[in-house]
């Protein structure tokens, strides 16, 4: 389980995130909603350890990871997929599915078959450059790549951003199976509130930097969260 | 180790000769006077001494000749006797100079060197030549007509019909006929024979044929004139192809010794991005290296000398890429987001590495010998290829082959190329970016040492070695497009080419100047080198 | 802050300054050390600046002059021309040293040359250069060209019968200047212009594939042929592994080198290139007594027995000997005095004979023509008669061949012409 | 609000640059000139020269420092038009000459004297006239910069393209200038110069005079420098150097702003060159090695990027140290400027100006914080730093983010 207790981020001298506290629990989705620049990124960030905090904690299943570097929570069973895919562009995709190897024991160094289960495009494409991709084919491929570490924690930022509806949908299952799956917590980062309320077990809304409303997904209000999301 | 070599020569050369049937051997004790002659007087004395020698027509002369060119020939203080002596020790092993036996030894001091100068070692050549003809060792046979060639003595025309008449190797044969015909336009022999002699020289098609028919051509008439000038044109346009198809290998070689030095500086500046300017100190490391490694085979295990080189490689890697990890370790890992300030601290440290080798090793020159097989060259055509360029060019192409099979097929190699795309990403990949950049970091000052053991090979080896090469290195680097080694590659092999295109009618700093102009208009025309990599990864 | 260390730099300067004016009173006599310790030139020079400071500390031992010890000081001029001045007013000005011992290339000497004009001090310069100047600071205890190179062309002329040269060298102005007067020579000696080819090639240079192929071409033309090489320093070590390994012997194609001595070669495997040539006026080989000591004593002070010996190295042997010579005699340092002394003075050199200080400020020495040996030692196979007058100005280039140099009075001109009978060159 | 702060704060450091400059320049040559030797407050006449060529490659690094710090290129070849002002200048010495040469040549140079040239070559036509080196010395670098840049610029060469094509300048014409066929000396460059505007390049009022018009050139030179960083088109320039290709976007003609700069940067660095020659005595292409265009970055980098100030400081200390480590420590004092480069990097990352103004910055930064919390909506910006993070700008823009601190970045 994630627990995100309290935590600030400055970029420099700019406050990025005010006591932010989020929880995420094996098997279950959480879904972090807001507008653009409320520090929703800020949070993945300071949750995969690709910059520091400078207040509160962070801890995973109940161990203070707060100053892990990125590569050591990796090794922990944290995996991003970051907003705007960051696929490696000039690897080839079945590159991009082995950099996934660096965290996990020499035995467990293969691609497992559900990841080509859920994203068969993929199985096509393995000697192409990730940079060659679509849109959508990246995002597949990020959230691929994310899976062959094996992670016990995948963070997804906005992987419906500029994508088109077919594929949304594709990822959409994706997220629902592996949930199902029950091996791991899901914290998802969302604008779209259609496919996050579909995908909800728990919510957070932030603006300005802190979180303003959390819930369960069942409490989960249109209106109320809606307010958070319009300009 | 080359004094072993020719004493095997003289050896073989001895025994072979006092097998041979005799051709007018005489009883040593009638040369032996005159062999004492030699110790006589001014190089002029000498001279006459050896023609005397020569006269006798007796093979058994040529072993005190052969030791006399080679300066291994003495004199006895006490009492005017020759021999042929062998350092063993602080004391000389005698060999009696005609029957080769040994003749006990003598201290330092008791004996005399008999002094020699190239005139008389030229002289001592063209004898020995036409007195080992007959030799029954072929590689004697082809060394003495090589020299009966040179000398173009009518005289040995005699002695060179006889011996092509027994000789039953084809290339021995070959040269004998061409000593013959160089022997003939030097004679006052007919026209016809003089033709025939033009003609051999004509097959021949280098340029000594070339030289000796000009000398014909301007020296004589008529059909003569004509047959020498047809055959220097045919051997002017061939030699026009060789001369090209020579540059293009010194062009290469050239390349090869770019790309060695460049190729280092490739991964830590084309693949980390940073300026390292202490390269050319990693360069320097691994040629020190192989200097430590030869010096302790020379004191130790002298027999090992011809694999120092391989013994050196890997050392030089470890050592160059140590140096390199501790580098980066303990001052660039710092400096990562301030790409120029790695610029300032390595320089530092290059300083402090140049001033640490002065310090341990000395400001001189060290001495790393060349093996026999990279000494020498052989000859296609009428170009000539020396081994050390050779193997330096094969080397490079491993070298980068080797790397190229890193970078592409093993994990290490996927996690530095994911970082240099994508440092962020990769790390929470979970790859250990800072391992990554500390082995690549190695990996590259490893290659640079490696660079530096082949370049010992054809450079000094001295504190100032990498600053030398540093600047051409990262033109090498720009030219090619930073962050790609193909283009490291071919940059290296244009820049090489090129130059030596340029090199026979610019001279060599012009040439030099002209490339350094072209690599500056190139950029303009290509702002990021030869092969650009496209894409946000590059520019970020 | 800036102002602070403003201040701090200069009390520094000013605190140094009196310190030297002060330790000038004391009981030692100084004398500087000029020698480039880091950067290109280190490699050549920093032996220098070793052999300075065993000839002193011998000196020290048998007494030091005057009654008062000798005291070294060394200062680094890294290899950077404008450094040279800067140093070496600094000796001088700062360290008050009586005499400066130093400077290789032709460059550091030049830079340094309005210095000690200034200053009025006493510079011995110690390595063969291209002639042409003779100033009254300055004690050129190198080789001149008419001490090197003629001689060296002389015998490979007469001796090996050649007709066909290569002068090859670094582009500056030490080859330039002994290739125009070896050209002008050998016109005069009636060789054709083709038969003279002209080389010249960077500092550094490292790949000699094209120009020994070169030499290799220009051999083949049925002429005997030598190349007579200027190149210099680090260029040697490329240019003779290149010459080994195309093959070309001293027998077919000699070399004669006026730059590469004893401390060259110990980076070289001279098997392949027994037989070229060195034209100097000292080989480490010279068996005599005095070179037996001082090879010894070299031996002992630097504590390695495989260091060699060297031309300029002598030239410091005896430059410095002339200055002691030169002080006693005139029982001061002042360098007015010494420079009164000093001409005639006349020191043993380490070739058997004694080298005199002429009134060109130049010196007589002999000069040695030596084939490589396997060792990485000269033979002497050669050798003048008798002993070589240095000459400041040369005989073969018209600029110069009217000109002469005497500093005794009452000439006192480095550049008197006798064609006008004025000092200063030409004009005025 | 924080602008305002930096600005007076600059003021403050200008001022005192100032002042101390005008000391210098007034003190010193009249320290040399007029107290008496012995004296406490004497100058000696070494402490001039040097001090004088301490302020020559003070004005070199200000040039460094106006493309480098305020304009982002980072020119591996400064030195190159730091030599080309020297030789103009050294062109003229030599002119000045006449038949007080070896030969008493009443036109041509020694070395032309003896290496046969039989006139003058063109291009030293003019030379004898001061008015005309002097416009040299300004001319030769900044149409060579000028043209130069006009390609490099607008082809878009940038970054470590652009360093090292200035590297390869250098050193093209280091390799051009040892060719004695050049016609400029070759390695011996030129020397021996007797007068400069008719005084004695020797006497002690001529050193002094020199002195001080090395110290009022860097001053007027740096007078200029900050009249621009404090411009509006320094703040364009600075704008460059964050963010070229944005500021292209927003309509700026890119290449010209960088094109002015670096042309009179160039000039800059010739007129030092200029002065530098007359009181080293000695011009010669080891001016034009790479590695000395190097060592002026660094001296830039030790006094801090981007200050002026720090430029000129930096020059300074890194000479002092020089000649103090090339005497006391002549046979390791590579180790000592070689570690000082070191850990100046490692901790003085802004160099000694940048630090001190960091933490003086630092100081009023929390008074300026607590202001913010109280009630300003405007978060302060920390001036001399790269862009802020983009966090809370535009995620959608966010794809060209700023790596976070600790990561590499392919070279500037």
């Amino acid at each position: 389980m994630l627990q995100v207790e309290n935590i600030d981020l400055h970029y420099g001298a700019a406050q990025a995130l005010k006591k932010v506290s989020l929880k995420a629990e094996t098997g279950k989705v959480t879904c972090l909603m807001g507008r653009n620049g409320v520090g929703k990124t800020s949070t993945l960030r300071a949750v995969a350890g690709q910059h520091g905090i400078s207040a509160g904690k962070i801890l995973w299943d109940g161990e203070d990871i707060s100053s892990l570097p990125a590569h050591a929570r990796a090794r922990k069973g944290i995996a991003i997929v970051p907003q705007g895919r960051e696929i490696f562009p000039l690897l080839s995709v079945k590159e991009n599915l082995e950099t996934g190897y660096a965290p996990i024991p020499r035995k467990e160094r293969f691609i497992p078959d559900t990841i080509f289960e859920l994203f068969p495009v993929l199985k096509d494409m393995l000697s192409r450059r990730g940079g060659d991709l679509s849109g959508g084919q990246q995002q597949q491929l990020a959230i691929a790549r994310a899976l062959v570490t094996r992670p016990k924690l995948l963070v997804l930022d906005e992987p419906t951003e500029g994508i088109q509806p077919s594929i949304i949908k594709d990822i959409g299952r994706a997220i629902s199976w592996l949930r199902d799956q029950g091996t791991m917590a899901i914290v998802l980062v969302e604008q779209y509130f259609e496919f996050a309320r579909d995908l909800a077990d728990d919510y957070a809304v932030m603006d300005r930097g802190e979180v303003v409303l959390s819930g369960t997904g069942a409490d989960l209000s249109e209106t109320e969260v809606r307010r958070y999301l319009t300009v | 180790m080359s004094l072993m070599r020719s004493f095997l020569l003289l050896f073989s050369l001895a025994a072979s000769l006092l097998a041979a049937p005799a051709l007018a051997q005489s009883d040593p004790e009638t040369l032996r006077p005159l062999i004492n002659e030699l110790a006589n007087g001014k190089y002029s004395e000498t001279e006459k001494q050896i023609g005397a020698l020569v006269a006798t027509g007796d093979p058994q002369v040529a072993p005190a000749l052969e030791a006399l060119s080679d300066g291994d020939l003495y004199v006895r203080k006490a009492d005017g006797e020759v021999f042929i002596i062998k350092k063993a020790g602080k004391a000389y092993a005698l060999i009696d100079p005609l029957t080769l036996e040994t003749a006990g030894e003598a201290a330092k001091r008791e004996m005399d060197k008999i002094k020699v100068n190239n005139k008389l070692r030229r002289v001592i050549r063209s004898a020995l030549g036409s007195l080992t003809l007959m030799a029954p060792d072929p590689t004697v046979r082809m060394a003495a007509a090589e020299a009966v060639f040179k000398a173009k003595d009518p005289d040995s025309i005699e002695a060179l019909d006889a011996a092509i008449a027994a000789e039953a190797d084809d290339g021995v044969r070959k040269k004998m006929e061409e000593a013959r015909a160089a022997a003939v336009l030097n004679s006052d022999m007919d026209e016809a024979a003089k033709l025939q002699a033009v003609s051999t020289l004509g097959t021949m098609g280098n340029r000594d044929a070339l030289s000796l028919l000009i000398a014909v051509q301007s020296s004589s008439e008529g059909a003569l004139r004509d047959a020498a000038t047809s055959e220097i044109t045919k051997i002017e346009k061939s030699i026009a192809a060789w001369d090209a198809a020579q540059n293009i290998w010194y062009g290469l070689s050239l390349g090869s010794v770019l790309l060695l030095a460049a190729i280092g500086l490739a991964i830590t500046f084309g693949v980390m991005g940073v300026i390292n300017m202490a390269h050319g100190e990693m360069v320097m490391i691994g040629a020190y290296v192989t200097f430590v490694v030869q010096e302790f085979i020379r004191s130790s295990a002298p027999g090992l000398f011809e694999y120092s080189l391989f013994i050196a490689l890997p050392l030089a890697f470890l050592t160059s890429g140590l140096v390199g990890v501790a580098i980066e370790r303990g001052v660039i890992r710092w400096l990562y987001g301030r790409p120029l300030e790695t610029l300032l601290a390595t320089w530092g440290i290059s300083l402090v590495l140049q001033q640490a080798v002065r310090s341990i090793f000395g400001p001189t020159n060290r001495e790393v010998g060349n093996p026999d097989w990279m000494s020498g060259a052989f000859e296609i055509g009428q170009m000539t290829i020396t081994y050390n360029r050779m193997w330096i060019i094969v080397f490079a192409m491993l070298v980068f082959a080797g790397l190229m099979l890193v970078l592409k097929k093993t994990p290490f190699g996927l996690y530095t190329r994911a970082v240099t795309q994508n440092r962020r990403m990769a790390a929470s990949m979970g790859i250990r970016t800072p391992w990554i950049d500390a082995f690549t970091f190695g990996l590259g000052s490893g290659i640079a040492g490696i660079a530096g053991v082949a370049l010992s090979q054809i450079d000094n080896v001295s504190p100032n070695l990498g600053q030398g090469y540093i600047i051409d290195s990262f033109m090498v680097v720009v030219f090619g497009g930073v962050g790609n080694l193909w283009g490291t590659l071919v940059g290296a092999m244009t820049l090489g080419v090129v130059n030596k295109f340029l090199e026979p009618y610019a001279g060599a700093v012009l040439g030099k100047i002209f490339v350094l102009v072209f690599i500056i208009l190139f950029i303009q025309k290509r702002p990021r080198g030869l092969f650009a990599l496209k894409g946000r990864a590059v520019e970020a | 802050m800036k102002s602070a260390f403003t201040k701090l730099a200069l009390a520094g300067l000013m605190a140094s300054t009196m310190i030297g004016g002060a330790s000038a009173q004391e009981d030692t006599i100084k004398v500087g050390i000029l020698h480039s310790l880091s950067g290109t030139m280190a490699i050549s020079e920093t032996t220098l600046k070793d052999a300075m400071l065993m000839l002193i500390e011998e000196q020290n031992k048998k007494g030091g002059l005057l009654g008062k010890k000798l005291e070294a000081v060394v200062v680094d001029p890294a290899s950077d021309w404008p450094l040279f001045a800067e140093k070496a007013r600094e000796l001088i000005e700062v360290n008050g040293v009586d005499a400066v011992f130093g400077c290789w290339t032709s460059v550091s000497r030049k830079s340094v040359l309005p210095v000690f004009e200034e200053l009025n001090s006493l510079l011995f310069y110690p390595v063969q250069y291209e002639g042409e100047e003779s100033q009254r600071n300055v004690f050129y205890t190198g080789a001149a060209p008419n001490q090197q190179a003629i001689p060296a062309v002389d015998y490979l002329m007469n001796e090996e019968g050649v007709e066909r040269w290569v002068l090859a060298g670094t582009d500056y102005v030490y080859p330039r200047t002994t290739n125009k007067i070896l050209e002008a020579y050998l016109k005069s000696k009636g060789v054709a212009e083709e038969d003279i080819m002209i080389n010249y090639t960077p500092f550094g240079h490292s790949d000699w594939q094209t120009i020994v192929s070169d030499i290799k071409t220009f051999g083949s033309a049925g002429k005997k042929t030598a190349v007579v090489s200027t190149i210099n320093g680090d260029a040697n070590v490329p240019f003779y592994k290149e010459l080994g390994n195309a093959g070309i012997k001293a027998e077919d194609i000699p070399v004669v080198a006026f730059s590469v001595g004893e401390e060259e070669l110990a980076g070289l495997d001279t098997a392949p290139l027994v037989g070229h040539l060195a034209a100097w006026n000292y080989f480490q080989s010279a068996d005599t007594d005095a070179n037996a000591e001082f090879i010894e004593a070299w031996h002992a002070y630097i504590g390695d027995d495989k260091r060699v010996t060297n031309d300029p190295m002598e030239a410091h042997f005896i430059g410095f000997n002339m200055w002691v010579e030169a002080v006693k005699k005139a029982g001061s340092t002042d360098p007015d005095a010494v420079i009164d002394a000093i001409v005639g003075v006349s020191v043993p050199n380490l070739t058997g004979g004694y080298s005199a200080m002429m009134p060109n400020h130049h010196i007589t020495k002999p000069v040695l023509i030596g084939e490589i040996q396997e060792d990485g030692q000269f033979e002497t196979v050669w050798e003048t008669s008798g002993l070589v007058v240095g000459d400041a100005w040369s005989d073969y280039l018209d600029g110069s061949k009217d000109l002469i140099s005497d500093w005794r009075a009452p000439l006192s001109c480095g550049n008197f012409n006798t064609a006008t009978g004025k000092c200063g060159g030409s004009g005025s | 609000m924080m602008s305002s702060f930096l600005f007076r704060a600059m003021d403050a450091r200008a001022g005192i640059f100032l002042a101390i400059m005008a000391a210098v320049i007034v003190l010193v040559p009249a320290g040399n000139l007029l107290m008496p030797e012995g004296s406490t407050f004497h100058v000696p006449n070494y402490a001039v020269t040097l001090m004088g060529k301490y302020l020559t490659y003070a004005l070199l690094a200000l040039a460094v420092d106006l493309v480098w710090g305020y304009c982002g290129i980072l020119s591996l070849g400064h030195a190159a038009f730091f030599a080309l002002g020297g030789y103009a200048m050294g062109m003229y010495l030599m002119r000045q000459i006449g038949t007080r040469g070896v030969y008493g040549d009443p036109i041509l140079p020694d070395f032309m004297v003896f290496l046969n040239w039989g006139e003058l070559p063109w291009y030293w036509y003019g030379f004898d006239m001061f008015w005309f080196a002097a416009l040299m010395v300004l001319l030769v670098p900044g149409v060579l910069a000028f043209v130069f840049g006009w390609f490099a610029f607008r082809s878009r060469v940038t970054g470590v393209y652009l360093s090292i094509i200035t590297q390869a300048l250098t050193y093209a014409l280091l390799l051009a200038f040892f060719r004695n066929d050049m016609g400029f000396g070759g390695n011996n460059g030129l020397t021996d110069f007797k007068d400069i505007l008719g005084f004695d390049i020797q006497a002690d009022t001529t050193r002094a005079g020199l002195f001080a018009a090395s110290g009022l050139a860097l001053v007027v030179c740096f007078l200029i420098c900050r009249a621009i960083t404090r411009s509006k088109l320094g703040k364009v320039l600075v704008a460059v150097r964050d963010a070229e290709s944005r500021t292209r976007f927003l309509g700026y003609r890119v290449e010209h702003y960088k094109l002015f700069v670096w042309t009179l940067s160039a000039m800059m660095a010739g007129i030092a060159g200029a002065l530098y020659v007359p009181q080293v005595g000695i011009i010669n292409p080891g001016e034009f090695a790479p590695a000395n265009s190097i060592e002026v970055v660094i001296w830039v980098a030790v006094g801090g990027r981007g200050t002026l100030v720090g430029a000129v400081l930096g020059a300074v200390l890194v000479n002092f140290a020089k000649t103090w480590f090339t005497a006391a420590l002549p046979d390791i004092w590579l180790f000592a400027l070689g570690g000082l480069f070191v850990v100046v990097t490692l901790f003085l990352p802004k160099g000694i100006v940048g630090t001190l103004s960091q933490g003086w910055t630092a100081l009023r930064q929390r008074k300026v914080s607590e202001d913010f919390e109280a009630g300003s909506d405007q978060p302060p910006s920390q001036a001399p730093q790269s862009p802020a993070s983009p966090a809370n700008v535009s995620p959608k823009k966010s794809a060209s983010t700023v790596p976070a601190d600790a990561d590499p970045q392919p070279a500037e």
